[in-house]
């Protein structure tokens, strides 16, 4: 019962910060947004027993990425003379016909996911593994073990994306 | 979800036929040369590196192209050409020990399989399959190797006599500039070879059959820089595609109509086959034009001698003793499926006695020494192939083998000669040919033991008993007077309506003609190189002296071979040669004995498919012939020759008369090649190229195609505004068609 | 345990305004900030799901997120470096490779 | 191993839960609160003291009312509010300063847990199965606060200030993460709870057996709290203290506040990751674990025994914070660049290092079947001792601590040693080297 106030308020709370993310004209602003966005999140992927990824959650996106982006506004300047950056009336109806109709879409085909699954049998497999391996090793286990190769892959991935970064922030390449 | 690696050991596929025989290591035989490949390839990368930045710094230092012909010249120069500065780099230190290191281990390690193999009966070949190379459908081909009698045998060869001639090339090579390249290539050429005769199946055996060819044609061309060289390089390799072409085509026949190329279940099936039915028939033939390509017989047998442009051990090892020999090897390999096509199989044995004849006559009226032993190689070959078309495949394997140890020897010997001529021009800067045997003469005085054992080769290779060349030329001349009284299996068939019988007979003459003729030139050759007065130069003449040890050791082995090779099959049924019989070596007719199980599958083919043959019988005529043919040769040469009155090339014309210029012009066959294949290749090609390439395809794709595609581009374009958002709201509109196709059905 | 169905309509909005941001901003960073929204809201659906089908979700989810990551670098770099060309980050300057 | 005795205390009900986390939190929030201002005077003691003056002596006894009297003054102060600065975010950085410095507390075993008769009681606020990642996760929230601060003032020191907190405290995150990895790779989960456990099983604190990582979580730490000598952002010489500049009364109180927080944070972390928490050294009647369900392994809890531990807890934070004191008035301050390249070039490939080594050494001492205790510790110990030995070979041959100025001499020797060879061959051939 607890949980589930607290789902629908932190669901609450990530629409709107979403709806703002979008909607405000100053770039800090939608970052900062996307940040409540993201705690909200955080917090739903707790209440949903993903306690490892709600924490990684906040520890990635929220510590690192998100800094990153405000770091990068700073640094152009762009938060504070920021360009009007909308575009016009029809395509800001034609976004939100768009997403709408994308939105129904979704609701339609994920809905009838929850009476398929429930008949399938709805026992909780994620607290069955955590009871097994704790909560870091629930997800490290099939990590190291099934998904070694594209683990190996992202580690490889990152790699690049350093290098990759700094080749291209350096200023003269 | 996780991927594992698909694991690779070997599975033991023939163990339970194979008995107590385990073979030993079988792919480190192959891997070793590999492994050399690697180490020299890497310093020879190395090499070339370093080589180029002192070019640069050195064209700097003397602001001229003068250095690019320092780095690669030809022979004539780069032999003994670079500076003895002193310090040899690591580089050229490396290959002199590894190279003949992996060749030795791989020939020590052949020899533990001998051993192993000679204390079982082994019935079957032993198979192993390491990975699925090529698993289609039905076409499932195995990274396999097999070992059994005859691969064992040619394993042997190929890494006896190359250790052999990787050692000489330490003394012969090192002072070129590319001698790690030379030995990487060298190395990489056994690779293939033993691929070649160890694979299990045609396109493995196909793979090392590609692979001699590349190496070939790298080694032909080593010295890249003279235009010459390269061509003769390409040459060799286009007229093996050819070849090629025919080993693919028959390849691909076996595949349809037997279902399977692994060697052991082609020839479990071959029997399946109509007997001398057309599908045989083809397919032997195809596999025959392979192996004329790869072992140069008429009409492919053009690129040999030109072959002979490159260092003289790559002519030893590839253009002599193993990579030509590989058609030899394909039919006995086959010779189920030879025994299947009597019409083919006569075929082959005439082509090899006419190709035997024909290079005879050209090898007696050349100047050149090497050309003279690369067409004396042409006629042996063609001995051998005439001996396996007449389904003596033993006798052909033998004198594969003997071939391998004085053809080499006699290479080796020139290589030595040339080798000395070289140093001593250099040494005076002289700039006369030194292949040339009007430039030689009286060289046994100075070259003792190149003189001996060049001697020994010749007396071999001539069919004095009891040298080697004794045993298995008199065993393929007397096959076909045997033949030709009808006691072979093949006297049967027929081919042309002529009967078999009657084609050995005539083979048996070519064949006697051919003996001759060779004892006749190799005397030439030994009378004009190493007696009468030495025409070198004055000056010349006081650097001439012997060669190192790593040169004369290979030498010296390899004729000890050629005195004592045949020897390895006295057959004591023959008579003459039963007198030699004391002396063999591991019983009456070893060879026969030992490569029984490999041709057993001939015989059966021939059991039951022929009318019972009488009891052979050798007459003891056939045989004197023979040793009188040789002697008679060599005698002839000594008596008609005058090395005291030949000159230097300047002095002594190439040829007087009509038929010493058509002799010493190959008959002009690449002339005729070039008119009859390669002009009107040119012609059609232009003509290609103007009407159908440049007209009608170019007209059609770059007036219709290109233009309504630049149209199409240009209109299409438009869409693509450079706007992200365009583009993502394009995206979502194509994801809402899709999740609403899903959500309507 | 909480209800799918609204975890995943949640999702599904959060996606939505992703979708509706992406098409109508012009600022670089915050489109890209709206893919980082869309990439989130996938992640909701696979941690909602991943009670009913397994810890591979929340595998796959942490993934993401390690992609994402390197996205964020590897963009904002690029993003830096068009900002020095341009001096602005509106994608109406970046559409130069057209055609 | 052997048999461990386990307590049955038994489990509080919800409400019994409730309660006590209420009063865990209310006396925590109060004696951090009450904590930090008593730094503050500590801190002005300790500078005085090493600057051989008196400090604060009028206010109270001691001037241990000092800190009241500096709360009065920074409350009744005027806010000043710059006309350029943007309001709402000007506003809202503090509290994003001070939020995560106050939430960490909440996942530090303070003692030992508690027996009581409604049940045990754990000396934590939250108890969470992700502890150590949670420290992480929200202290590295805290460069929202100055980062945002620093834009928001719309002063060019300020955003200065705020941009080099950013890039700092992102890159010593890394750092940070990387030395706690040796931590959890050893005790084999992220519960704080069993880290203190895995110490007392191990029976060395990790400091002995993972010096490097500890060494490398101190440096860290301090620019995890923009403390001495990495105090960049606010660097008052050089940005007018930074980020905080245009702040003024309780709005720079708070920011003020966030990083005594920060500093009695971490000190709690490195003294609970490193010196053994609340366990009290050569003694195992402290040695216990307390469990979910209100059990507890090892030696029998006691209310005196929690309070014994509380106090080596207290001891233990307290040794920390004087350090960092010690230090802030001993070394100078970094340049920037130097910092990044401590961070990115030093401390970095050197975790890399030494976290592969230790990993690999904890493989080798499971596969070899060495029982987790002392011979386990004391081989890390060696292994630890030897990597130390090397960094500080590697670290002395001058390329990183001699800093700027030894590689500007180098550079420059080289330049003239180039000059000196170029002049002399364009005399020496009289004409021009190299077109």
């Amino acid at each position: 019962m607890l949980s589930q106030i607290l789902f629908y308020f932190f669901a609450g709370v990530a629409i709107v910060s979403a709806l703002m993310t979008v909607t405000r004209r100053n770039p800090v602003a939608s970052a900062l947004w996307l940040v409540g966005t993201f705690f909200a999140l955080a917090a739903i992927y707790t209440l949903l027993g993903a306690f490892f990824i709600g924490i990684i959650q906040i520890l990635v996106y929220a510590g690192a990425i998100m800094v990153l982006f405000l770091f990068v506004i700073m640094l152009l300047n762009l938060g504070n003379d920021f360009e009007p950056d909308f575009r016009g009336t029809v395509w800001k109806v034609m976004a939100a016909g768009s997403a709408l109709v994308l939105l129904a879409l979704l609701v339609r085909v994920v809905g009838g996911t929850e009476s398929l699954l429930v008949a399938t049998g709805g026992v909780d497999l994620v607290a069955a593994q955590v009871a097994e391996y704790g909560v870091v090793g629930a997800i490290g286990v099939p990590m190291f073990l099934d998904y070694v190769v594209p683990l190996q892959v992202t580690g490889l991935l990152l790699l690049v994306a350093v290098v990759g970064a700094v080749v291209l922030a350096k200023r003269d390449v | 979800m996780i991927l594992r690696v698909q694991q690779t050991a070997e599975t033991v596929v023939a163990e339970a036929q194979a008995g107590a025989f385990e073979p030993i290591l079988l792919g480190l035989i192959v891997l070793l040369p590999l492994i050399g490949f690697a180490i020299n390839g890497v310093a020879a990368i190395l090499a070339a590196r370093t080589a180029e930045r002192r070019r640069w710094s050195s064209s700097s230092h003397h602001g001229g192209s003068e250095g690019e012909a320092d780095e690669y010249s030809n022979e004539t120069h780069s032999v003994m050409d670079a500076e003895p500065t002193g310090v040899v780099p690591w580089t050229h230190r490396l290959p002199s020990l590894v190279a003949p290191g992996v060749m030795l281990l791989a020939f020590a390690l052949a020899v533990a399989n001998l051993f192993g193999m000679m204390g079982v009966e082994l019935e079957e070949p032993i198979v192993r399959t390491y990975w699925s190379w090529i698993p289609v459908g039905e076409l499932q081909v195995e990274a396999a190797l097999q070992l059994d009698q005859l691969s064992l045998l040619m394993t042997l060869v190929v890494t006896g006599v190359g250790a052999l001639i990787h050692l000489f090339s330490v003394g012969y090579m090192s002072h070129d500039p590319g001698y790690p390249r030379y030995m990487a290539y060298l190395n990489l050429f056994v690779f293939f070879m033993l691929v070649l005769v160890l694979g299990a199946s045609f396109p493995v055996m196909f793979v090392g059959w590609e692979g001699v060819g590349l190496c070939s044609y790298l080694l032909i061309g080593f010295w890249f820089s003279e235009k010459a060289n390269a061509d003769a390089g390409k040459k060799a390799f286009i007229v093996n595609r050819i070849g090629d072409f025919g080993f693919l085509i028959a390849m691909l026949l076996i595949f349809v109509d037997l279902g399977a190329l692994g060697y052991v279940e082609v020839f479990e099936r071959a029997p399946q086959l109509d007997y001398a039915g057309p599908v045989v028939t083809a397919i032997c033939l195809f596999l025959f034009l392979g192996a004329v390509g790869k072992s140069a017989q008429i009409p492919l047998y053009v690129w040999l001698p030109d072959a002979m442009a490159g260092p003289t051990p790559v002519s030893a090892l590839i253009h002599a003793a193993t990579m030509v020999t590989a058609g030899v090897y394909l039919v006995v390999r086959a010779s189920t499926l030879f025994a299947m096509a009597p019409a083919a199989s006569l075929l082959v044995a005439l082509v090899g006695a006419v190709t035997a004849l024909f290079a005879a006559t050209i090898g007696l009226k050349q100047w050149d020494i090497k050309k003279v032993l690369a067409y004396s190689t042409i006629s042996q070959l063609g001995f051998m192939f005439a001996a396996v078309g007449m389904g003596a495949y033993v006798a052909g394997v033998f004198h594969l083998m003997t071939h391998a140890f004085f053809k080499a020897c006699l290479f080796l010997g020139s290589g030595a000669v040339i080798h000395a001529l070289h140093e001593a021009m250099h040494a005076t800067h002289s700039h006369a040919d030194a292949q040339d045997m009007r430039n030689m003469g009286g060289l046994r005085r100075y070259l003792p033991i190149t003189f001996a054992t060049m001697a020994i080769a010749t007396l071999a290779i001539a069919g004095v008993a009891p040298f080697a060349g004794f045993f298995s030329k008199d065993e393929i001349v007397g096959a076909a007077w045997i033949g030709s009284a009808g006691e072979l299996p093949l006297s049967q068939a027929s081919l042309f309506g002529v009967g078999g019988g009657t084609w050995m007979g005539m083979i048996a003459i070519l064949l006697s003609i051919a003996a001759f003729l060779t004892a006749f030139y190799m005397g030439r050759l030994m009378l004009y190189t190493f007696f009468g007065p030495n025409r070198t130069g004055e000056a010349e003449r006081q650097h001439l002296h012997e060669v190192g040890w790593t040169m004369s050791v290979p030498l010296i082995v390899l004729a000890v071979m050629s005195t004592i090779g045949g020897f390895f099959n006295v057959d004591s049924l023959v008579p003459i040669v039963n007198l030699f019989s004391p002396f063999a070596f591991g019983g009456d007719a070893a060879l026969h004995n030992w490569l029984h199980p490999v041709i057993i599958g001939a015989e059966e083919v021939w059991a039951s498919n022929t009318a019972a043959i009488p009891e052979v019988h050798h007459a003891s005529w056939p045989i004197l012939l023979a040793i009188l043919v040789g002697v008679a040769g060599l005698v002839l040469a000594a008596v008609v020759l005058k090395p005291q009155l030949l000159g230097t090339p300047e002095e002594t014309p190439a040829y007087e008369g009509n038929l010493e210029k058509v002799l010493y012009n190959k008959w002009y066959v690449d002339e005729l090649y070039q008119r009859i294949v390669v002009r009107p290749v040119w012609g059609l090609s232009r003509a290609f190229y103007s009407v159908v390439d440049r007209g009608t395809i170019d007209g059609i794709i770059d007036g219709v195609l290109g233009r309504g595609a630049m149209l199409l581009g240009l209109s299409a374009g438009r869409v693509q505004t450079g706007q992200v958002n365009t583009y993502a709201f394009i995206i979502i509109v194509g994801v809402i068609v899709v999740l609403g196709s899903i959500v309507v059905m | 345990m909480l209800p799918l169905n609204a975890a995943l309509f949640l999702s599904a909005i959060l996606f939505a305004i992703g979708t509706a941001g992406v098409v109508v901003r012009r600022n670089a960073i915050i489109l890209f900030m709206c893919i980082e929204l869309m990439l989130n809201a996938a992640n909701l659906a696979f941690v909602a799901l991943s009670p009913y089908a397994g810890i591979d979700g929340q595998v796959i989810v942490f993934f993401v997120i390690a992609v994402a990551a390197a996205e964020a670098a590897v963009g904002l770099a690029i993003i830096i470096a068009v900002f020095r060309h341009a001096e602005s980050v509106d994608i109406r300057n970046f559409s130069l490779l057209r055609w | 191993m052997e048999l461990e005795p386990v307590y049955q205390v038994g489990q509080l009900s919800t409400t019994g839960f409730l309660i006590a986390s209420v009063i865990k939190v209310l006396i925590v929030f109060l004696v951090v609160l009450v904590t930090v201002a008593m730094l503050t005077l500590l801190e002005r003691k300790i500078s005085a003291w090493m600057q051989d003056r008196l400090g604060p002596n009028r206010v109270g006894p001691g001037g241990l009312a000092q800190p009241v009297a500096d709360g009065l003054k920074n409350i009744l102060k005027e806010e000043s509010n710059p006309g350029q600065a943007h309001r709402v975010f000007f506003v809202l950085a503090p509290m994003l300063a001070i939020t995560p410095a106050m939430v960490t507390f909440a996942v530090i075993p303070l003692a030992s847990p508690l027996p009581t008769p409604w049940g045990l009681v754990e000396m934590v606020i939250a108890d969470m199965p992700i502890g150590v990642l949670f420290l992480l996760a929200f202290s590295s929230l805290g460069v929202y606060g100055i980062v945002i601060a620093g834009w928001a003032s719309s002063n060019k020191y300020a955003l200065l200030g705020g941009l080099r907190a950013g890039a700092q405290m992102i890159s010593y995150e890394i750092a940070l993460g990387m030395s706690l990895l040796s931590v959890l790779f050893l005790v084999g989960n992220v519960r704080l709870p069993e880290v203190v456990w895995g110490q007392q099983q191990l029976g060395l604190w990790f400091a002995i057996p993972l010096s490097i990582s500890f060494l490398f979580f101190w440096v860290s730490a301090f620019a995890e709290t923009n403390r001495l000598p990495f105090d960049l952002p606010e660097a008052e010489s050089e940005l007018i203290t930074g980020y905080h500049t245009e702040y003024s009364s309780m709005k720079f109180s708070m920011f003020f506040i966030a990083e005594y927080a920060h500093v009695l944070t971490v000190s709690m972390l490195m003294a609970t990751l490193f010196l053994g928490g609340w366990d009290i050294p050569f003694w195992s009647g402290d040695n216990m674990l307390g469990m979910a369900d209100g059990t507890v392994v090892g030696a029998a809890p006691a209310v005196w025994k929690t309070l014994l531990t509380l106090l080596a807890f207290v001891v233990k934070t307290g040794f920390f914070i004087v350090m960092f004191m010690l230090i802030r008035w001993t070394l100078p301050r970094f340049r920037y660049d130097q910092v990044m390249d401590l961070g990115w070039k030093l401390m970095l490939p050197a975790l890399l290092t030494v976290v592969t080594v230790t990993a690999g050494t904890i493989l080798a001492l499971d596969s070899a079947g060495v029982a987790y205790g002392l011979v386990y510790g004391l081989v890390l110990t060696a292994v630890n001792a030897v990597m130390l030995g090397i960094f500080l070979l590697v670290l002395d041959r001058g390329r990183v601590l001699s800093g700027g100025y030894a590689r500007q001499e180098k550079r420059a020797h080289a330049r003239a040693v180039a000059r000196f060879h170029r002049e002399e061959f364009e005399v020496g051939h009289g004409a021009p080297a190299e077109g």
